[in-house]
């Protein structure tokens, strides 16, 4: 399947430079869980960032809003422009006045995410009240319009409900609707579809693309599924262990991969039947290291079949061939010397 | 593990007290041969008064120092038998309702419910007074009044082993209940119930202290308990008697707090780093 | 409040009486099996009742007949809501309990109130500055406390606040022959009940620090508290409106594990500042043999007991809407 | 000084009475609080000689066996009536004989009570009682008022709680186990009196708590030892207070070790005198009763100075060697750590004493290869322990000897008094013939020297045997604050009725 | 092919405090020797119920089961143990955190008092070897293992008993991808070393795919769809696995009506009359409401429950 395909070469929303967590860990030392990526996300675009568990994906999205937690994470970054504005340098009353207003998000467990003890209103209200010049009465009708727009059917009775009454879709819609009231410009989106079933999935993917679409905010995506990927974003910068490895258009990164490991996940993915075709799958060797067993070189070194001395030196650096990139000493393409 | 109590300060702080009374304890026959009882002086000598009496005497001019070291003793022993006594009815409580869950769990949960609608305290001075005060009747007064809590939290994490995984797995290779119970939920649910027995023999050297308060003590036995009830009515005026034995209980109960504290975060990253 | 959860709350009030019923049998039993009776008390005290009078008044107080016939007959009187009469007293179980019971109520619930509100707000404040000096400057304080039994802090709190600094009464409920409007009643009752609840929540006040601290840290760990944060809302409206409620949770769930403890406790504080309560009432009554009225005591007391904790899982439904999954 | 009109006086007490009136009733709470709410027949001088109080006067016929008591004019009960010679015959025959413990043993020997007019009682004896007449204060003989009691069960008649009496204070409120306020009573017969307009009692179980009360000026008087020894120097020094051992007379406490004779080691004398010479009474009087007492030389306390005689008593003075010598005799050899015998003692649970005498003993014993187990129970325990198991080999007790020996020291050596489940009675089951009769002879001797000839018989013999071995006669102490005046004026101190008691201004 | 595992009309129920689930209500399957049959549908459709029913974790309710053709009663989950094992999904719960990676292995063994101390050790020691593990990892403890290897793990525990048939329940959904692929081979080789049968349960319909050789479809505890993977992967009948397929890249599936669900699976307590799917399904009749579809045999092996089958079932072959 083809990525979508985004007509003008976008304005950058987001534009990141040299974001890295450094994450303390219990024996005093740092680790970079996320080590100096950079990438931009364009109005109107969505970038997904995909890569395994424990990549960074999460962090580098905590990081941006501040959100990580403080005491045992450090945030480094040369510039996050956000609309033209750093907001690596922002002060918290300032990052917290573009929470929700600018930027929002929406996490991947919607049962965890949403408050047990308040209902749906209280909690829309309240996201609606705090960005917008409204009385409560004018808020309530707005999350019913809300609710609406993100499909919820019979909106009106969801209101006074407890999320735990909600299925697990219902429960992302509210999230949804949550991540809208404040009118955002970006949506951060941290797997938003992992914890629902094939059908709901489906279902909410669809919702986000079309909701992104009319909207024409920007979403940075975060996922795992390969295939989601395909389906809702014009971008991906791939992942792995803390590093960006590659990034591209989609249809670029996914049918033509430069990077190994990207090519690896790739064919990973179970496509066909063993039983007719007798295939085994391509498996890749080892585990993802953890931030504080990186090597020194190029992290996917030790699993990789193209490894060279080099590799394990020095981190490539993200070169850029257009706009695709890639991080990798020996790309698939390279021409045999 | 010892080395993560030992690496946090709260650890060290209690398990160098603890160590202490522990030495206290032992050191006592050999540090006083004649015993906690005997009249070394005239009564109510204030701490220091009298060259070698740095805790005064009591009531009965027995020395308190004598006092506090057999003491620690009793204490000790109440706390951790007690403890002991409480750990063992309410762990197999717990875990057969919580192993076993439906009518098992129905019936002792109830009975457990019971224990704990009754007002411990007034109960075990119930106990006490009407089986007459003694060391057994003290140990089991407080072990009677403490298991529920043991009960429920071991029954809880019963529940949550039962549920897990590994338990499932092992009845899959067909492993029999009791060796479940035994060798997989209950090592794997213990550790808070561990955490729990720390502050346990605390509660009860405490109970101890309160029921010697009220007259409950066992007058053959020297324990914080009886100097401080020694003391009691004199507080006005000599209140070293009832408040040296006092800090020693308070310092005791610290010490095995700060070490329950210390042990639950030892376990608990531990337990988390999934 | 659906039918779920009237189902539930019978549900609850079924067990209930079972557990009375464990706590009758067990304790009625418990009482008539160990040697010595009230007449045995009796004869005592009056020094010199033959043994054709103390038969007699075995007799009379129908001591006399199986243990078995007694409890039945006891099991019977408590269903028509009598609890039996008090020899020694002259007087009925019920009354004299119903008489004695305000003044523990009193103090209890005042000491819980403190305990759970003070306890609360250093928990949460601990929380929130967690790992820094504030927080191990409370945790501290609060474990001081904890460590503390309630006689000496009780005693320790009487000498200075009464005896040294004269500002408090000595104890009691109230000045005796108090007369003087409500109000007047109140503050004197208030003055007395100062040093007592504190003393008794002292202690509490410890564990709900601990409980909230924990509770809270756990609560602020959650995905909604980031969620809430990612709305944009301040630290304060994220503590007060998202974290607290939930982090009060196990803190309810405590003061039902915990009230009767605090009945327990009752009984040191009641003896010390001479208040007139049950936990006294039972205690003297332990050291007359006075069977009726300790039974009284310990079945009122687990009567409430229970009562509290219907009360506290009503509140509980009420503030964690989940429940009727959970339970 | 000239007494002082008003103000409140609050009063300590522990135990709380249980209910309001003595007069079926041996305790001691119960008596305090009475007193003051009904007079009796008379209050005593410090030597036990009878005052009148609602008797104007009395006689007594030769043979002992009519005794008359002219009653006070115009003296009304809180509720108007007029208190008669019928109140007196119905409390007599139907309560004190019938429901009050010491009453029974008392008035046993009352046949009837003829009342020939309003004013006089004449009380028809079947043997002579001259113990009587020292047990008519309203401790043992509370008057109840027949217009309210008669025809009704008097142990659940509400009045118990409500109490209508002829004092000088009235009933104004009751909380049980915590507080008992009177007031004044305008109409008492002696006019003028009381001097106080209220008197609160308060009921305080912890000792120091009752201390700090009477410190901080919450309370002005705390009778019978309620205060803690420790703290009555302290109190006394500070000048506020005063401690006095006056207005005990009739109460006459002694600290006496009950041999169970009934027990195989106990049976042995040279045992007996072997604790009796281990035991340095002394030692106990000044560490554990802080002075307050006499090591005791007879059976009766010394205060009873017409009858206490010592001379020619026999003496076991402490002497650690001469009881090993004893023990040895009695073949008790020392093992190897020095231990010939373990015995165990039951103290009274009941203050702290007895159970201080117990952990001094065991010490004590100690010294002379006697390994002591002190046991601990409670009341109740202790009362079934010794009275009615007689599982026990010896105690200390704490025996109240009363106004007179009938009253307390008798039902301690006489033999009939021995009775099964009956509690302080002949604990140590001590029966000799040549006892009991001196005891019986000398309880119906109406001739004084006689008498006191028959009991020092009894001292004699009662130290010879050594059934039971008094060890210190114990003084009370009353402390109060200063302020408070006249409370121990005559024998039955704190438990008069306080119409004499007045309070100085708060400066 | 030797019938190794049969079911028939199993049927699971769990009683709640609001009423009872009837997680798995009939389901009838086999499995031959060396054949997996894969088993997907949504969540809560009573998957892992029906494989815990199977191996004796839950009391069935009714039904019949047999293995090796000899009915084994399903209410008594004696010694299945040697016929059958299980593989967990979640690869940190499934192993007792206190025991070594030899110690699980040889657990099984040591429960069964089977062969020698020595011979144990040999075995355990095989089995690690074939499952990957080397032999430095085997005295350590869960913890320090990856989830990869945790999988492996649990694996040759569940071999060691040298079972035949083995259900697994979602082994590989809590893997990351480049594991998953590593576990999936290595289910796959020890298939065909060892003649093995497998239940494969997932909700991934692309494994399920690659490992089964038939698949059934579940939906509210009933099985819908079951036949041999080409068939339902080419031309699924059922209109729920038709909307199964859209959800993944299947570009095989031959053209049929287009099923796109908009709704949430309905209540468990109460599901929908007639045919259970009919409240989610674009294509329900009249009909649906009122009868219950009985699972028919469209096809070699291919059986659907759906009243409209047969409609779409001829156009397919149609087609063909
Ligand atoms: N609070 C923390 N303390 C220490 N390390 C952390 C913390 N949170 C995350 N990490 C580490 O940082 C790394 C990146 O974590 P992150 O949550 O961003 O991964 P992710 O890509 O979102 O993975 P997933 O797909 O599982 O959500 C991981 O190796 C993780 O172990
Ligand atoms: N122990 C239980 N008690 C009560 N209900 C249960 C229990 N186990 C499962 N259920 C219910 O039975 C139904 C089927 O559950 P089951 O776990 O078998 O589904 P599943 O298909 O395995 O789902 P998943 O894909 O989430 O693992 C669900 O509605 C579930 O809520
Ligand atoms: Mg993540
Ligand atoms: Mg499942
Ligand atoms: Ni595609």
């Amino acid at each position: 399947m083809a990525g979508i395909k985004n007509a003008q070469a976008p304005r950058p929303l987001l534009d990141v430079h040299n974001l890295s967590v450094a994450v303390k860990l219990a024996s005093k030392a740092r680790a970079y869980a996320v080590d100096k990526v950079s990438f931009s996300v364009g109005v109107g675009e969505t970038l997904a960032l995909v890569g395994e568990s424990g990549a960074g994906k999460s962090l580098t999205a905590m990081a941006l809003m501040r959100l990580h937690k403080a005491q045992t994470m450090d945030v480094e970054a040369d510039r996050i422009d956000l609309l033209g504005r750093d907001i690596a340098r922002m002060n918290d009353r300032e990052i917290r006045s573009i929470r929700g207003s600018t930027v929002a998000m929406i996490f991947q467990d919607p049962l965890s995410a949403l408050n047990p003890v308040l209902t749906v209103e209280r909690q829309l209200v309240e996201s609606i009240v705090l960005h917008n010049d409204m009385s409560r009465s004018q808020a309530r009708k707005r999350a019913l319009e809300l609710l609406d727009m993100v499909r919820i059917p019979a909106a009106g009775s969801r209101l006074s409900e407890y999320s735990h009454r909600l299925s697990g879709g219902m429960r992302q819609r509210v999230m949804i609707a949550m991540a809208l009231a404040g009118n955002p410009k970006l949506i951060l989106a941290d797997e938003p579809t992992t914890a629902l079933d094939v059908t709901i999935s489906a279902q909410i993917l669809d919702l986000l693309k079309e909701l992104q679409r009319d909207l024409g905010v920007g979403m940075l995506f975060i996922t795992h599924d390969l295939h989601a990927v395909r389906t809702v974003a014009h971008r991906v910068a791939v992942m792995y262990s803390g590093r960006i490895v590659e990034t591209g258009d989609v249809s670029k990164v996914f049918n033509d991969p430069s990077h190994p490991y990207t090519e690896g996940l790739l064919a990973a993915r179970p496509h066909g039947s063993f039983v007719g075709a007798a295939h085994r799958l391509r498996e890749i060797p080892g585990t993802v290291p953890a931030p504080a067993d990186r090597p020194a070189g190029c992290a996917f070194a030790p699993r990789c079949n193209r490894r060279t001395a080099e590799c394990e030196v020095r981190p490539p650096p993200l070169e850029y061939v257009g706009p695709a990139g890639f991080a990798c000493y020996h790309p698939l393409q390279e021409v045999p010397a | 593990m010892l080395r993560r109590v030992l690496l946090s300060p709260a650890g060290i702080i209690g398990l160098i007290t603890l160590l202490i009374i522990v030495g206290m304890a032992l050191s006592a026959p050999y540090v006083f041969p004649k015993g906690p009882w005997s009249l070394v002086a005239r009564p109510y000598l204030w701490p220091g008064q009298r060259e070698g009496l740095i805790f005064g005497t009591d009531a009965l001019g027995r020395d308190i120092l004598a006092g506090v070291f057999y003491g620690s003793r009793v204490s000790l022993l109440v706390g951790i038998v007690a403890t002991a006594c409480a750990l063992l009815i309410g762990i197999t409580v717990g875990a057969v309702a919580g192993y076993f869950g439906a009518a098992a769990d129905a019936v002792l949960m109830r009975i457990t419910d019971a224990f704990q609608t009754i007002p411990g305290f007034l109960f075990a001075v119930v106990l006490v007074s009407i089986l007459s005060p003694s060391i057994a009747t003290i140990i089991l007064a407080i072990a009677t009044v403490s298991w529920p809590p043991v009960a429920r939290l071991t029954r809880a994490e019963v529940l949550r082993v039962r549920e897990s995984e590994y338990v499932q797995s092992c009845k899959v290779i067909g492993m029999s209940a009791p060796r479940i119970i035994l060798t997989q939920v209950l090592p794997n649910s213990l550790s808070p119930v561990i955490v729990a027995a720390a502050v346990l023999v605390a509660t009860a050297i405490i109970t101890e202290a309160g029921l010697s308060f009220l007259g409950l003590g066992d007058p053959n036995v020297m324990s914080w308990g009886t100097l401080i009830n020694v003391g009691r009515p004199s507080i006005r005026t000599t209140w070293f008697i009832c408040i040296i034995p006092g800090l020693f209980v308070v310092l005791t109960v610290l010490a095995l707090n700060l070490l329950g504290d210390a042990i639950n975060d030892a376990l608990n990253p531990h337990l988390r780093r999934r | 409040m659906d039918r779920q959860f009237w189902t539930y709350l019978g549900w609850r009030g079924a067990q209930s009486l079972v557990i009375i019923a464990i706590v009758i049998v067990g304790s009625f039993l418990l009482l008539h099996l160990v040697p010595g009776d009230m007449v045995d008390v009796l004869g005592g005290q009056r020094g010199d009742m033959d043994a054709e009078m103390m038969a007699d008044l075995r007799a009379r107080y129908g001591l006399d007949r199986p243990v078995l016939v007694q409890l039945l007959e006891y099991i019977g009187a408590v269903l028509r809501g009598d609890l039996g009469y008090s020899f020694r007293n002259s007087t009925d179980v019920l009354s004299l309990v119903l008489q004695r019971l305000p003044t523990t109520i009193l103090l209890v619930v005042c000491s819980v109130i403190t305990a759970v509100f003070i306890g609360t707000m250093a928990g949460v404040v601990a929380a929130r500055h967690s790992h820094r000096l504030i927080d191990v400057v409370i945790s501290m304080v609060v474990l001081v406390f904890y460590a503390t039994p309630i006689f000496l802090t009780g005693l320790g709190l009487m000498i200075v606040f009464s005896v040294k600094l004269r500002l408090l009464p000595i104890g009691g409920l109230m000045t005796p022959g108090f007369g003087g409007n409500w109000l007047e009643l109140v503050t004197n009752v208030v003055t007395h009940l100062i040093l007592p609840v504190l003393s008794l929540s002292l202690f509490y006040i410890a564990i709900y620090t601990r409980l909230a601290r924990a509770s809270m840290l756990q609560v602020l760990e959650q995905d909604y508290i980031r969620t809430a944060y990612a709305k944009g809302l301040s630290t304060y409206n994220v503590i007060i409106g998202h974290a607290l409620r939930n982090a009060l949770l196990p803190v309810v769930t405590m003061v039902g594990l915990q009230i009767a403890e605090l009945f327990g406790g009752a009984v040191l504080t009641e003896t010390i500042f001479s208040l007139p309560g049950v936990g006294r009432l039972a205690y003297d009554a332990v050291f007359e043999r006075d069977y009726p009225l300790i039974l009284g005591v310990l079945l009122v007391c687990s009567f409430i007991i229970i009562m509290v904790n219907l009360i506290i899982d009503i509140i509980y439904t009420l503030l964690d809407p989940r429940v009727e999954v959970s339970r | 000084e000239e007494p002082v009109r008003g103000g409140e006086a609050t009063f300590l007490m522990s135990p709380a009475p249980q209910v309001l009136t003595s007069a079926m009733t041996t305790a001691g709470a119960e008596q305090v609080v009475s007193a003051k709410i009904s007079d009796s027949l008379f209050t005593y001088d410090f030597n036990l000689n009878p005052q009148p109080l609602l008797a104007e006067s009395y006689e007594v016929s030769d043979d002992g066996l009519r005794v008359t008591f002219h009653l006070r004019k115009g003296v009304k009960w809180h509720d108007g009536v007029e208190f008669t010679s019928e109140d007196l015959a119905y409390t007599t025959m139907e309560v004190w004989k019938v429901l009050h413990g010491r009453g029974r043993t008392i008035f046993a020997n009352v046949e009837s009570v003829e009342t020939p007019d309003k004013h006089t009682a004449v009380f028809v004896m079947r043997r002579p009682s001259p113990g009587m007449l020292k047990s008519l204060a309203a401790q043992y003989a509370q008057i109840l008022p027949a217009h309210i009691y008669k025809g009704t069960d008097p142990l659940t008649n509400p009045a118990n709680l409500k109490p209508i009496g002829t004092g000088p204070f009235r009933f104004v409120s009751f909380q049980p186990g915590d507080n008992l306020v009177l007031e004044r009573n305008p109409d008492y017969w002696d006019e003028g009196k009381p001097y106080l307009d209220k008197l609160i009692f308060r009921f305080i179980p912890d000792p120091a708590t009752r201390a700090a009360a009477l410190e901080s000026g919450d309370a002005h008087i705390v009778p019978q030892n309620l205060i803690p020894m420790a703290d009555l120097e302290r109190l006394e020094a500070s000048g506020e207070f005063d401690v006095t051992t006056k207005g005990y007379e009739f109460l006459n406490e002694m600290e006496m070790i009950e041999f169970n004779l009934d027990d195989d080691v106990m049976k042995d004398i040279r045992v007996r005198k072997a604790i009796a010479h281990a035991i340095d009474r002394q030692w106990i009087v000044d560490n554990i009763l802080f002075g307050y007492g006499q090591p005791a030389t007879t059976p009766l306390h010394h205060q009873l100075t017409e009858l206490h005689d010592d001379t020619g008593v026999p003496q076991y003075e402490y002497d650690p060697e001469k009881s090993k010598a004893l023990l040895e005799e009695a073949g008790y050899k020392a093992d190897a750590n020095g231990v010939r015998l373990k015995l165990v003692v039951d103290p009274l649970p009941y203050g702290d004493h007895q159970q201080h005498i117990g952990a001094y003993m065991r010490e004590a014993m100690r010294e002379v290869g006697i390994d002591l187990e002190v046991r601990a129970q409670d009341f109740a325990g202790f009362v079934k322990r010794v009275y009615t198991d007689r599982d026990f080999q010896f105690t200390v007790n704490l025996l109240t000897g009363g106004s007179d020996p009938t009253v307390g020291t008798q039902r301690t050596f006489w033999g009939p008094s021995f009775k099964i489940g009956v509690g302080f009675s002949n604990g140590s089951h001590y029966e000799n013939p040549e006892m009991d009769k001196i005891l019986e002879d000398a309880a119906a001797e109406m001739d004084p020297a006689k008498r006191k000839e028959l009991y020092h018989q009894f001292q004699k013999l009662a130290m010879e045997d050594l059934p039971a071995f008094p060890l210190v006669a114990v003084e009370s102490t009353t402390t109060a604050s200063k302020r408070l005046k006249n409370h121990s004026i005559d024998a039955n101190g704190t438990y008069s009725n306080f119409a004499e008691v007045w309070l100085e201004p708060a400066k | 092919m030797t019938r190794r595992l049969e079911v028939a009309d199993l049927v699971v129920r769990h009683k709640t405090r609001k009423g009872t689930v009837h997680a798995v209500a009939g389901v009838s399957f086999e499995i031959g020797a060396g054949q997996t049959l894969g088993l997907v549908g949504e969540s809560g459709c009573g998957k892992s119920s029906l494989a815990r029913a199977i191996v004796g974790l839950n009391k069935p309710t009714s039904g019949n089961l047999a293995i090796n053709g000899t009915a084994v009663d399903p209410r008594r989950p004696s010694s299945r143990a040697r016929d059958m094992q299980m593989i967990f999904q979640d690869p940190y719960g499934s192993l007792n955190p206190r025991l070594t990676v030899r110690e699980l292995v040889e657990e099984p063994l040591k429960v069964h008092r089977l062969r020698s101390r020595a011979e144990r050790r040999e075995w355990v020691k095989a089995l690690l070897d074939r499952v990957g593990i080397p032999e430095t990892m085997h005295d350590r403890l869960p913890h320090q293992l990856s989830g990869g290897q945790r999988q492996r793990v649990g694996i040759a525990r569940a071999l060691a008993l040298e079972p035949k048939i083995i259900i697994c329940d979602e082994p590989v959904s809590a893997l990351d991808v480049s594991v998953q692929a590593q576990v999936l081979n290595l289910l796959v080789d020890l298939q065909r070393e060892q003649d093995l049968s497998y239940l494969f349960i997932s909700h991934d319909l692309e494994v399920i795919r690659y490992v089964s050789h038939w698949i059934a479809v579940m939906y509210l505890g009933v099985i819908v769809e079951i036949g041999p993977v080409d068939r339902i992967w080419k031309s699924p009948l059922h209109p729920y696995t038709r909307a199964l397929m859209q959800t993944t890249d299947n570009r095989e599936m031959q053209a049929g009506p287009e099923v796109k669900l908009n709704s949430e699976l309905p209540n468990p307590l109460s599901p929908p009359s007639g045919c259970r799917f009919r409240t989610r399904c674009p294509l329900a009749i009249e009909r649906c409401a009122q009868e219950e579809p009985q699972l028919r045999e469209e096809a070699a092996g291919h059986k659907v429950a759906c009243h409209r089958a047969q409609e779409w079932a001829s156009r397919v072959s149609a087609a063909a």
